[in-house]
């Protein structure tokens, strides 16, 4: 049986990620937002800066390292929120049908008509930025396919023996819908929720970009490219590797994912490509 | 035929209200307005007269339901209001953005499509060969690299290094300054496009019916030509369509990174000076956009799928 | 044969179960499809009755209605004496404990993810069993039914073969000590060889533990073999019903016998009287009788409205046909 | 015209590859079908009949392989063919009929377009003319008002009706060979009794021969004349239809006759206790050694379990696969 690559590249990249970031204070040189020093301003890579310094002289290694922190903060918390919407509106839809089910359903489809990145932005414009803010926009706006995915389990699986014998035992709908119906659906949820967590931090780094999600001085790899492009001509590094860690840490989550939905929920692969 | 075009297109009026709604009742429950925005940007205080005389002018004075309510009625006349910032009718401030979001989402999807879609095909009738190997490795590359980076990358190589390109700007709008934010933009889409050609095609390889085209003797060219291109395709085009959306989503970062003058770069500016007007208009736009694109890929569909009637 | 067939356990009275079909803010009209169209029904105590009938006949929905999974239009369910036909709610508890059904697909009707154990003793607790002896004790009791050995219950389904996991599903039925069980097509997704093993099983079990059977099946010879009497159904409607010697020895109307002649005789290359043609769209069942337009006996008068009766041609012995009369 | 066998099965093989191992899903299967004639084949799920028609016809698909044998088409070995001559031969002179009427057809085409491929493949017609021969053969599996039907997709047909269509594709270029796997499983009882008829009168008309495939003994003696019946990828008795309810050979096959609630057997005899057949259909991965149902056999001997049975020949003809067969 050979190994699934996918899985095995994947978990390496997220349990690399997850290191630097629970390791930053470690494994860091400098002080990421604190050690800046114009002495050492777009020194480029070699030496004492790995991955060399920025305009403000600020250690890129160091600062990526803290990178990892905000971007898995936000990839794994807002997705967690989306999940649980989507788990609980697209669960319960499945389940009870009727007005819920067509609620449910025109919430879905008028999440699906709003571009995501474009809701996400429109939340930040009424908060104020920060990572509070952030978790909220991206929580709220990306449970639309977890949502149509539990509902159409929830529909399929609802039909099923083992929920019909559940009714005919007495069980409530609550106690069907968490035992019955829940743990059955939970691979191709899993899934989902971990293509999920790199559509977050990619959609972190775009909103950092923009300068609507964290703002600098704090080391998002979205704001840090943000600052990067400035000095594209003069300092070219500064662009490469904190794009190159979002790279990887998305890669590794998209490859975790495809491993696990061989694993864990196999006959549906066109489900959502 | 017609009727069900007539119907799908009228089926998206309460969406397309309710994401009126939606944004509007956002937009209310701001803490602080326009005026006092400005008074945060560090131009000082505005004093309270301003203030209110500003209020009044963009009727932010009325109870929320009644700012809803003229809200709606004006939308019906097509009128978005008036920008906060530069006072012109938001419905001109866009019409001048549209264009250019329109062309590079339009260039960045055939970008996509062309590539994508023939990538996904070959891919899935060789399955484990070196083709399908490589284009899937990247394909999921392409999905998760961040397109503003790649943006960065390319402007870097071909326009600053090799010089062949402008590195940003609309330009005379043509081939030479659309190919580059085009491209980063298109790559995600492609990718995806890619996997669930690749997919659907696997699929269809393995149903009944292709088993009976076989049993009857076909090739398997003929097998993809008469049995497994038509099955395909509704699934490419549903996808299709929901990537329109993320397009235009997604133009708003390439937008503002190659300074392409569009809807995106409109509302993010829009949105850091809170003219509400304006981004409400250019949300709304974006929306009703994709919806439109994607009841045109329903009403494809419906003409190739003969199981989805025309009700 | 014993004679504890006395008092009627169950008693279905003008049950009708209608489905709208269509409607919505953009659909067309709104139509009603009857599944079910008045149907009676008698269970004696400890009898099988035997639930005939093509795809589409209604009679699964008959089924869950009976469970109280689906929600009559019109009709009374009368258990043990209780008219239980407007309940839901609580009473779905107190159903379970009197009605449970063994359903046809051994592998989508147990929860691929929860033990054996963990099937049978979740709804012992649901109903209040709580003491740790009584559950084990219980589950012990219930599995030495079904021919399992108690340390099978720590495993998983996926761990047993069809035949053993219809046992547990049986089990399953069991467990909370019901006094009617529903089976719905109870071998007919079991391999051939293994199908004696659960009829034989199910036949033990209605005398050890004085069961009554509603048993909905299309395969005549099971139901031959198994009921006491017999229910045919058709579009909605029972069109004959009776003892299973008059059913299968008797048959008085056509649809009837047509099932019965279209069974393939192993001994025999010739076929018997057949009937064409398909069964209607329910939602738009023909006028009259509804089996006339695939009736080799229907004449004029079977086409008019209304629907013909269920009528006693003989003791025990009711058909829905207004010509039974002419035919020997 | 010569006496030889339209179809000649000789030890076929039938490997299933799961990782690097190869396990004979089939194991010595051999058979022969003369022209016109009707064999049946009966066994449960996963005793390899389906794929036994699969490889007659060139249809086996990963993981599954011709893993030895020969099989004799007309007196030419279908292994030795090229791909392009299987194709000639596939539909226009062996064909086949599904289980599932329901996904056997393309969902997006009509079903006039679908029969019309066969004229157009096989007969080097244009597609015009090939549409107005497949309403011909629309009427010919009786379906009513066909030159309407043939614009129908598939699912505004009714699974009796999609069969026919099958049956019409199948029998469109008048096959030598018919193979039918389940072909009325799906269907209820009153369709299914429709669709054998149907099948037997076309196939006689035209002389095509049939192999039948079923979990239904009693379908197959009753379809066909002679009986093949498969346990564990084997043929284990084959015998004249008749013989195998009267007189079954094999312990599988006694076990299995005593087993099935026949129609009419209580209305006779009153009501026995069903004879059972003990344990469980082995997976393939896991066929035993010796008699592959010495562990179920009443019958079964240590040589059961040491030796593979040899085929015998009985009497009164046809031929048992076992140690101690009646």
């Amino acid at each position: 049986m050979k190994i699934r690559a996918n899985l095995l590249i994947g978990g390496v990249l997220f349990a690399t990620v997850i290191l630097a970031g629970i390791l930053a204070p470690l494994l860091a040189h400098t002080d990421p937002v604190m050690d800046a020093n114009l002495m050492f301003a777009e020194e480029p890579p070699g030496g004492e800066f790995w991955f060399g310094t920025d305009a403000q002289g600020r250690d890129i290694y160091s600062r990526v390292l803290y990178g990892a922190r905000i971007s898995l903060t936000v990839g794994i918390v807002s997705q967690l929120i989306n999940t649980v919407i989507g788990v609980c509106l697209g669960l319960s839809a499945g389940y009870w049908g009727g007005w819920w089910d067509d609620f449910v359903n025109g919430l879905t489809n008028l999440m699906l008509a709003i571009p995501s990145l474009i809701f996400a932005l429109a939340i930040m414009a009424i908060l104020t930025p920060g990572l509070t803010s952030l978790l909220i926009a991206l929580g709220l706006t990306n449970w639309s396919f977890t949502c149509r995915l539990a509902r159409a389990s929830a529909l399929s699986l609802k039909s099923q023996g083992y929920v019909q014998a559940a009714k005919v035992l007495g069980y409530g709908d609550i106690r069907i819908m968490l035992t019955q119906l829940l743990p059955n659906m939970l691979g191709p949820i899993i899934v989902i929720g971990t293509l999920g967590m790199g559509g977050a931090v990619l959609a972190e780094a775009s909103l950092s970009f923009l300068g609507l999600g964290i703002r600098p001085p704090f080391p998002s790899w979205g704001s840090m490219l943000s600052d990067a492009r400035d000095q594209i001509t003069t300092a070219p590094w500064i662009s490469v590797f904190p794009g190159l860690a979002i790279f990887m840490t998305v890669l590794g989550l998209n490859l975790l994912g495809d491993g696990l939905r061989d694993i864990l929920d196999p006959q549906s692969r066109t489900r959502r490509a | 035929m017609l009727s069900f075009i007539v119907r799908r297109l009228l089926q998206t009026i309460p969406i397309i209200l309710a994401v009126a709604l939606l944004i509007f009742v956002m937009f209310s429950v701001i803490p602080g307005t326009f005026a006092s925005s400005m008074g945060d940007d560090g131009r000082g205080m505005l004093d309270a007269q301003v203030m209110e005389r500003m209020n009044k002018e963009f009727g932010l004075a009325d109870p929320v339901y009644v700012r809803f309510g003229k809200y709606i009625a004006q939308l019906a006349q097509l009128d978005l209001g008036m920008s906060f910032r530069t006072r012109q009718p938001v419905s001109s401030v866009l019409a001048d953005r549209m264009w250019p979001t329109l062309q590079l989402s339009f260039a960045a999807m055939m970008f996509s499509i062309v590539i994508g879609v023939p990538l996904g095909f070959i891919a899935a009738l060789r399955p484990g060969s070196i083709i399908d190997t490589v284009s899937m490795v990247g394909a999921v590359s392409g999905l998760s690299v961040p397109k503003f980076w790649l943006g960065l990358l390319m402007m870097y190589f071909f326009a600053l290094q090799l010089g062949w390109l402008p590195s940003f700007g609309y330009g005379d709008g043509g081939l030479r300054y659309l190919t580059l934010p085009a491209v980063a933009l298109g790559v995600a889409p492609l990718a995806l496009l890619a996997r669930t050609t690749r997919a659907a095609v696997l699929e269809i390889m393995n149903a009944d019916f292709v088993r009976t085209a076989r049993s009857k003797g076909m090739s398997e060219w003929r097998v993809v030509q008469w049995h497994l291109a038509r099955n395909a395709l509704v699934i490419v085009l549903t996808t299709i369509g929901l990537q329109f959306g993320t397009v235009i989503g997604q133009a708003v970062v390439i937008e503002k990174l190659f300074a392409w003058p569009g809807l995106g770069s409109l509302l993010v500016d829009s949105v850091t000076l809170r003219d509400i007007p304006v981004v409400q208009g250019a949300i709304l736009l974006i929306v009703m956009f994709f919806l439109l694109v994607n009841t045109l890929v329903d009403v494809l569909c419906a003409i190739i799928d003969p199981r989805i009637k025309y009700t | 044969m014993n004679e504890t067939h006395g008092d009627t356990i169950m008693r279905v009275e003008n049950l009708a179960v209608h489905f709208p079909m269509g409607g919505g803010l953009f659909g067309g009209q709104r139509r009603w499809l009857h599944a079910v169209d008045g149907v009676d029904l008698e269970l004696k105590r400890g009898e099988c009755l035997g639930l005939v009938g093509e795809s589409g006949c209604g009679k699964s929905t008959l089924a869950l209605s009976l469970l109280g999974l689906q929600a009559p239009t019109r009709g009374r369910i009368i258990l043990d004496g209780h008219d239980v036909s407007g309940s839901a709610g609580k009473d779905r508890k107190d159903r379970a404990r009197f009605a449970q059904m063994v359903f046809q697909d051994p592998y989508s009707s147990l929860n691929p993810r929860q033990t054996v154990r963990t099937t049978l003793e979740a709804p012992l607790r649901l109903h209040g069993v709580t003491s740790r002896s009584e559950i084990d004790d219980r589950i012990a009791d219930v599995l030495k039914h079904v021919g399992l050995r108690t340390d099978q219950a720590e495993r998983f389904p996926h761990e047993f073969s069809g035949g053993q996991r219809q046992r547990i599903g049986i089990a399953r039925a069991l467990i909370l000590r019901p006094k009617i069980i529903i089976l719905d097509e109870p071998v007919s997704a079991l391999d051939v060889s293994i199908r004696a093993q659960i009829i034989n099983l199910l036949l033990e079990l209605k005398e050890t533990l004085g069961l009554s059977y509603v048993m909905i099946s299309h395969d005549l010879g099971v139901v031959e073999h198994m009921s006491d009497r017999v229910a045919v159904m058709y579009l909605g409607r029972i069109v004959e019903t009776g003892g299973w010697e008059t059913i299968f020895t008797n048959p008085q109307h056509p649809y009837t016998r047509a099932l019965i002649a279209a069974i393939p005789d192993p001994f025999s290359r010739t076929t018997g009287v057949k009937i064409t043609g398909e069964i209607p769209n329910p939602l738009n069942p023909p006028t009259g009788c509804g089996f006339h337009p695939r009736c080799p006996e229907a004449r004029d008068i079977c086409r008019i409205p209304p629907a013909p009766l269920l009528e006693a041609i003989a003791e025990d012995h009711l058909v829905r046909c207004r010509r039974v009369g002419e035919f020997a | 015209m010569s006496q030889k066998p339209l179809l000649e099965v000789e030890n076929l093989r039938i490997d299933l590859s799961i990782g690097d191992t190869k396990f004979p899903a089939v194991q010595d299967v051999s058979f022969t079908i003369g022209r016109g004639e009707t064999l049946g084949l009966v066994g449960e799920s996963g005793c390899g009949k389906s794929i036994t028609a699969l490889a007659l016809i060139g249809l086996l698909r990963h993981p599954l392989s011709i893993g030895g044998g020969i099989i004799r088409f007309d007196g030419r070995e279908i292994q030795s063919l090229s791909p392009a001559q299987m194709r000639q031969l596939r539909g226009d002179r062996i064909s086949m009929i599904f289980q599932e009427p329901m996904t056997a057809l393309n969902p997006l085409s009509p079903v006039g377009r679908q029969i019309a491929e066969m004229f157009v493949l096989h007969k080097g017609a244009s597609w015009r003319d090939a549409e107005r021969q497949a309403v011909e053969a629309l009427a010919s599996v009786r379906v009513p008002a066909p030159e309407r039907r043939v614009k129908d997709y598939p699912h505004q047909l009714s699974g009796g009706m999609r069969q026919r269509v099958m049956i019409a594709i199948a029998l469109a270029c008048s096959p030598d060979l018919l193979l039918a796997d389940e072909p009325t499983t799906a269907l209820d009882v009153t369709v299914q009794a429709e669709i054998l008829d149907l099948i037997r009168d076309l196939c006689a008309e035209r002389g095509t021969a049939v192999l039948m495939i079923s979990h239904d003994l009693g379908l197959i003696a009753n379809m066909c004349r002679r009986v093949g019946v498969m346990y564990a990828g084997r043929i284990v008795e084959e015998r004249a239809a008749e013989d195998v309810f009267r007189a079954p050979s094999h312990p599988y096959t006694s076990g299995l006759v005593a087993s099935l609630p026949l129609l009419g057997a209580r209305a006779r005899q009153g009501r026995h206790r069903l004879m059972e057949i003990a344990g469980v259909v082995p997976p393939v991965a896991a066929f035993p050694a010796g008699c592959r149902f010495h562990p179920r056999c009443r019958a079964s001997t240590e040589i059961c379990v040491a030796a593979d049975p040899e085929v015998t020949l009985l009497p009164n003809g046809g031929s048992v696969r076992c140690h101690h067969h009646e």
